[in-house]
């Protein structure tokens, strides 16, 4: 999958992932995942530390673009959550959020990512230990994978993630 | 013609040639090819397992081999106890940390094979519902007990068939026969003393014994049985059972296979049911007449 | 911006695993971090003044706190900047104790995490725009669905009060489960002496309105102004005609229905009010046994009611109700014993539940107060009980604990012992649990002076043996095998959600557990509320219950709607989307996607048509903003700059 | 086995028995609340010298000598009622399986009858690649000292031409002889015991 991604910065990149962990990015819907997330903190369910939380109203507010940002500014891997499906807060915000989730997959491989970088999830406030078993398998499935060689930019010119989408 | 693999097992071949004989007349009688696996081993039965379940595994294994390198996709054991035996073969191939001991010793995987019981062969590949209009010889007006036993069904994760508590099976095969079975028999899966047999007698006595004596108690004529082990605990062992507990059951156990080949027309003679200890003749006898009539329209004067 | 971070220690239970000092000086570096700190209880009082004095000593425009999860103080610490003259949506929160401290021992890691999150927080924080609520009037209505004994309490609490209540409830009769109990622990009074005055009320209350027989269709809008389409089913009979006089019930000849009051062990009149106290009182038509209904010629009913209230055209109507508060009180449902394959999988006809036996024991029930066995009717002496059935059972997926089970059984051994005093009463029990005021005495009375026999152990199977079934259990304390003859079994089926509890909630918009119990806001803190403002929780639709748990939790939902619509106002969220204009293609995507309705075309000079949203109705999810072609829309506090600084601080 | 009505709880108790127990059973044993459901359901109860739930409380405890050397794991006929019904989805009879192997290893077989009956119906298997009947049981006897077992039942059999008096042969004995010759090796190199274990006081399998 990610035979066209240029490698050449990779040893570098590894060096800094065996100092810093590997960087996964959650977008969590606040009404489930995000609480889902607290539960299991609340149980103390202990887990990997590599996750990075971003809290979003509903999965429905996700863009596909966040993940392909994400993945392309140097995230490892990226995970997003919300309510089952029928339980969303907002009726229907995570049916859009799955048809987007689904359609964008198809395109990670054309963008030079591994499919396995990504993945979404239902979890509901009450599953702490559910999100726990989410979080560790999906950290274990990210360190297998390495550092994401991705199609990441320059460290110089990462200033420029923050112009928005448009 | 389906065509199954047939794993008979060393019973079929001493004590219970009768299931074994019973067995082969029926699946004829239904189309279904049983192919008896060749150089067929000891599945080790519990003594192989306690000793090590790599040794019970391996031994049941090199059968489903034999049986996979014969094109067979399914294989049959009439008897519950190398059944168990084969699925744990299968489990011990399946799970990755023994797969390639497994494999050494057995040489070759067998995943993909479906491993069943006679009993869960005649219902599912039968059926109550063929057995009915096959039926010849109906055993109208004659009160028959199924037992089960303690590993047909159990437990149920590891079974896939029926249920674990009250299973239907062979009631709805047995009603597909003609004959009556009591409602719900409360031992169908109520372990019949198993190997102690040989070793503490006593233990069959009393299990054995209350199995009889449930039976009895809900007017059976017959106990049909499913397994080897527990017709011969039930019906070879019926004496030491009467000396024990100082009753005098008489109740025949013949085996499913050899109720449904009666059903069927087969000559009692041929399905072994003079082998068994405890005579089961009551059986054969003619009972369509009495409230047979309204149910089987035609069959006196088509006899 | 002039930015302030704050370091919560959380006493040990962040500092434990992260160094907040660490976390604080780290942020100290952070472009536009102007003042960071760490503070042993930042929650606390002297908490808050340290955030306004450093906010005006600093000059800060904005905070991080970084704390606990922002479900669980986000408010809180948003009134405190305001305090100090902060908009409160300049504030953010990074949550190190849920997400790090808690989750994990490796310090350095956790420190290492705190640093990023807190990096993330500033980085949206930058982005962050002072937002401003507008008001809307609250509509001082109450919605109650189920009307069991919480639901009554609520509801009569805010009558009380002046409140307009609207009490929906799916069966043709309030009163739920309690209402078919003979007698209440530990007191063993009546159930239906102390609920009876109750459900009167009820029907009594001017400002009450009762759907019975109805259920929820749908909801639509917001704390302090939903709308609910109630659906009210068809029961065949004119209910504003209806006396309650019975003469229908008398005359029926369909005499084999179903009698789910009783818990089905007699039998119903086709048209039928299930009980003589039952509110409202008001006859039914079953149409699965009405001989009219199912194409004989019938009409019995009709020709002999007094005052022509037989409707057999009748059909389902909705109506439309609007209130600012909702009550849910759906209640529970009994385990299914029937998977209990070992106890007879419900095909013994003397081994019955709990509520059967209830009934049995109602001088109202089926057989008129008479401890009577189902199969033949004869009076039992060897009685036993079986808890946990259903309850704390993995195998059932029924884990938790019921709750309720010991107690009941303790009453139902009591009261046999009262009925039938030559009778031997045996409970087969795993742990006793009786932790309520004079509850655990209840149980000691029942062995000590009952003579009620304990044996510590769960049951392995039930069987008919002659008359009499056989009970094997085990004795756990003896390390024996047990059995016990006995001529009636009643099993303690164990507490679970009712049913259609998660259609509702989806209705609600609020979460359940994974057993269909509805989840409570905070566990400890805000036991009533749900996560939807507005929408309320009472009685075991929240988890297993006693009565008194029940009625209290009731009241308690009643004060927080009391103290809702001591409102006239509320304020809005202003976490909405918002339509820059100049940006808006008109392509209508974001109306097509809206869930709420709340975006529509709005005509600039020219005829130029713009999407434009109604505030008061956009629910702040989102959609349209991920939907927005040109990214036009955009959810204010949640904008795709917010979001995606908080991705860049992480790569940085 | 003698029970003793006192315990020390930290000197008794033998934290790798509880792993080895879990480990190869593959059952979480803290999961067992000793509600009593496997001692209600279990046929054999009347036997036992320790009921099964307290064979899993032993092992809760680490008790590892007494649980080896109880009659109750072998006397326990694995039906599976136990597991059938355990409301903690636990596999007991598997776990009793695993004491079975265990005691075996460790040499604690409580019941020299069951394991000599055992080791017969294995030599049997690995001499003639199939069980066989009429020779198991005269040598079980004589190895039992218990040599009028099923004596009454053999006329009867004869007459019905049960007995077999030749015993059905597989033609790769030699296969199956090697399966268990591997085990037997594969046991003895992994443990890194001196000595292979013995069967009982007999000649090995």
């Amino acid at each position: 999958m990610t035979d066209s991604s240029p490698r050449s910065s990779a040893p570098a990149d590894e060096t800094a992932a065996t100092k810093q962990g590997i960087k996964i990015v959650g977008f969590l819907c606040n009404w489930c995942s995000y609480g889902g997330a607290d539960t299991a903190g609340v149980c103390r369910f202990k887990q990997p530390t590599d996750l990075r939380v971003v809290r979003i109203p509903c999965t429905g507010r996700m863009d596909p673009l966040f993940i392909a940002k994400s993945l392309i500014y140097g995230v490892d891997g990226v995970l997003v959550s919300g309510c089952h499906p029928r339980d969303c807060h907002y009726a229907v915000g995570n049916f859009y959020a799955r048809r987007r989730m689904e359609a964008f997959k198809a395109f990670l491989p054309f963008m030079g990512i591994d499919t396995q970088r990504f993945k979404y999830t239902w979890v509901s406030a009450s599953e702490g230990q559910q999100w726990q078993k989410v979080v560790t398998e999906f950290s274990e499935q990210i360190h297998r994978l390495g550092p994401n060689p991705g199609v990441r930019l320059r460290s110089g010119d990462n200033s420029k993630v923050s112009s928005g989408l448009r | 013609m389906k065509r199954v693999a047939y794993y008979k097992g060393c019973s079929l071949e001493g004590l219970a040639a009768e299931y074994d004989r019973s067995t082969r007349m029926v699946c004829e009688a239904f189309g279904i090819e049983l192919v008896e696996i060749p150089d067929w081993n000891c599945c080790g039965s519990t003594p192989a397992h306690s000793y090590d379940p790599l040794l019970s595994a391996a031994l049941a294994g090199r059968n489903l081999a034999i049986a996979a390198d014969n094109g067979c996709d399914m294989v049959m054991s009439p008897c519950p106890g190398c059944l168990k035996s084969l699925k744990g073969a299968q489990e011990t191939c399946e799970d990755p940390a023994q797969r390639k001991a497994f494999v050494d010793l057995v040489g070759r995987d067998v995943d993909g094979l479906k491993t069943v019981s006679l009993l869960q062969l005649l219902y599912e590949e039968v059926g109550p519902q063929a057995l009915q209009k096959a039926v010849r010889r109906p055993l109208t007006g004659h009160v028959l007990v199924p037992y089960y036993g303690c590993l047909l069904t159990r437990p149920a994760e590891k079974a896939k068939f029926d249920d674990p508590e009250n299973p239907i099976s062979m009631d709805r095969l047995i009603e597909a026969t003609g004959a009556t079975v009591p409602r719900d028999f409360p031992y169908k899966t109520e372990c019949c003393g198993a190997t102690y047999g040989v070793t503490r007698n006593d233990f069959v006595g009393k299990l054995s014994g209350r199995i009889l004596d449930m039976s009895q108690g809900l007017g059976a004529e017959a106990i049909v049985v499913a397994c080897p082990l527990c017709q011969q605990n039930l019906d070879m062992r019926q004496d030491q059972i009467n000396k024990y507990s100082k009753s005098a059951f008489h109740l025949p156990v013949p085996y499913i296979s050899q109720v449904i080949g009666l059903a069927l027309g087969i000559e009692p003679k041929v399905l072994g049911l003079d082998k068994l200890c405890v005579p089961a003749d009551i059986l054969l006898e003619d009972r369509s007449g009495e409230d047979g009539q309204a149910r089987q329209p035609g069959g006196v004067a088509a006899g | 911006m002039r930015i302030g971070v704050f370091v919560c220690n959380c006493g040990t239970n962040i500092a434990g695993t992260v160094d907040t000092a660490k976390v604080a000086s780290e942020a100290l570096a952070f472009a536009d971090v102007v003042y960071a700190t760490n503070y042993m209880y930042t929650c606390s009082e002297p908490g808050q003044q340290e955030i306004q004095r450093a906010i005006g000593e600093y000059g800060l425009q904005g905070v991080v706190v970084a704390a606990c999860s922002p479900r669980m103080h986000e408010p809180t610490f948003r009134r405190a900047v305001e305090k100090a003259g902060l908009n409160k949506y300049m504030f953010e929160m990074a949550n190190i104790r849920e997400h790090v401290s808690w989750i994990g021992n490796d310090r350095e890691a956790n420190t290492r995490k705190a640093v990023d999150l807190v990096r993330m927080a500033v980085g949206k924080l930058r982005f962050n725009q002072p937002l401003f609520s507008s008001k809307m009037p609250v509509n001082k209505r109450l919605l109650v669905i189920g009307g069991g004994v919480a639901g009554i309490q609520a509801a009569l609490d805010c009558a009380d009060g002046g409140v307009d209540v609207v009490m929906v409830e799916r069966k043709q009769y309030i009163g739920g489960k309690m209402a078919q109990l003979d007698k209440t622990f530990p007191t063993i009074d009546c159930s239906s002496c102390i609920l009876g005055p109750k459900m009167v009320d009820v029907s009594q209350k001017e400002n009450i309105t009762l759907y019975a027989a109805s259920e929820i269709e749908s909801i639509s809008g917001y704390i302090g102004n939903f709308t609910v389409e109630i659906r009210k089913k068809t029961t065949y009979v004119n209910w504003d005609a209806c006396t309650g006089c019975g003469a229908c019930m008398e005359k029926c000849p369909a005499k084999k229905a179903e009698d789910y009051f009783n818990e089905g062990l007699g039998t119903a009149r086709a048209i039928n009010i299930p009980f003589p106290q039952a509110i409202p009182k008001k006859a039914v038509i079953d149409a699965q046994f009405c001989r009219q209904l199912n194409g004989k010629k019938c009409g019995v009913c009709a020709k002999i009611c007094p005052v022509k209230a037989i409707d057999f055209e009748m059909k389902d109507t909705i109506v439309t109700e609007k209130v600012g508060a909702i009550i849910a009180a759906t209640g529970y449902d009994l385990f299914d014993h029937s998977v209990y394959g070992e106890y007879g999988a419900g095909r013994l006809p003397d081994v019955i539940t709990g509520i059967q036996y209830e009934r049995i024991l109602s001088a109202s029930g089926p057989y008129g107060g008479h401890i009577r066995r189902p199969s033949d009717g004869k009076e039992p002496t060897e009685i036993v009980f079986i808890s946990c059935v259903g309850s704390r059972d993995q195998s059932v997926g029924r884990p938790y604990c019921s709750g309720v089970c010991c107690m009941y059984i303790a009453k139902q051994a009591i009261l046999t012992r009262d009925h039938l005093p030559e009778s031997n009463s045996y409970v087969f029990y795993m742990d006793i649990r009786a932790p309520g005021k004079n509850y655990d005495e209840f149980v000691r009375r029942a062995q000590e002076e009952y003579g009620v026999q304990y044996i510590r152990g769960r049951v392995g199977k039930i069987y008919q043996r002659g008359d009499r079934m056989v009970v094997q259990g085990a004795d756990t304390l003896l390390g024996v095998q047990v059995e016990v003859e006995a001529d009636l079994v009643v099993l303690a089926t164990g507490v679970e959600s009712s049913s259609g509890a998660g259609e509702l909630a989806e209705k609600l918009r609020i979460s359940y557990d994974q057993y269909g119990f509805y989840m409570e806001s905070h566990p400890k803190l805000r036991p009533v509320e749900t996560n939807t403002a507005g929408v309320y929780l009472a009685g075991a639709c929240q988890g297993p219950k006693d009565i008194p748990s029940s009625v209290a939790q009731g009241s308690a939902a009643a004060s927080k709607v009391q103290s809702l619509f001591a409102h006239d106002m509320i304020e809005t969220n202003p976490q909405v989307a918002l339509v820059n204009e100049r940006n808006c293609i008109a392509c209508g995507k974001c109306i097509q996607v809206c869930p709420f309705g709340a975006i529509q075309w709005k005509e600039l000079r020219g005829g130029i048509k713009k999407a434009e949203v109604l505030p008061s109705v956009c629910q702040g999810c989102g959609v349209c903003n991920a939907t927005c072609p040109p990214k036009a829309v955009q959810l204010q506090h949640a904008t795709d700059n917010q979001i995606l600084a908080e991705v860049n601080e992480l790569c940085a | 086995m003698e029970r003793t009505n006192t315990l020390s709880i930290q000197q008794s108790r033998d934290s790798d028995f509880i792993r080895e127990v879990e480990e190869a059973s593959g059952q979480n044993l803290s999961k067992c609340y000793q509600c009593g459901n496997c001692m209600a359901s279990c046929v054999y109860t009347f036997a036992y010298d320790y009921p099964v739930t307290q064979i899993m409380r032993l092992i809760q405890l680490g008790q590892k000598d007494t649980v080896l050397k109880s009659s109750a794991i072998w006397l326990c006929a694995n039906c599976q009622a136990c597991t059938t019904r355990c409301p903690n989805n636990i596999d007991v009879a598997q776990v009793m399986e695993t004491l079975r192997i265990m005691s075996r290893k460790e040499h604690t077989v409580s019941l020299p009858d069951i394991q000599a009956f055992y080791d017969e119906f294995l030599r049997s298997v690995k001499t003639f690649g199939r069980v066989f009947e009429t020779g198991l049981l005269p040598v079980y006897n004589m190895r039992a000292k218990k040599p009028f077992t099923d004596l009454d039942l053999a006329p009867r059999l004869l007459m019905k031409g049960k007995l077999t008096f030749f015993p059905a042969m597989v033609k790769q004995r030699k296969k199956i002889a090697e399966i268990f010759e591997v085990i037997k090796r594969d046991r003895f190199s992994k443990e890194g015991k001196a000595r292979p274990e013995p069967l009982s006081s007999q000649p090995d399998i």
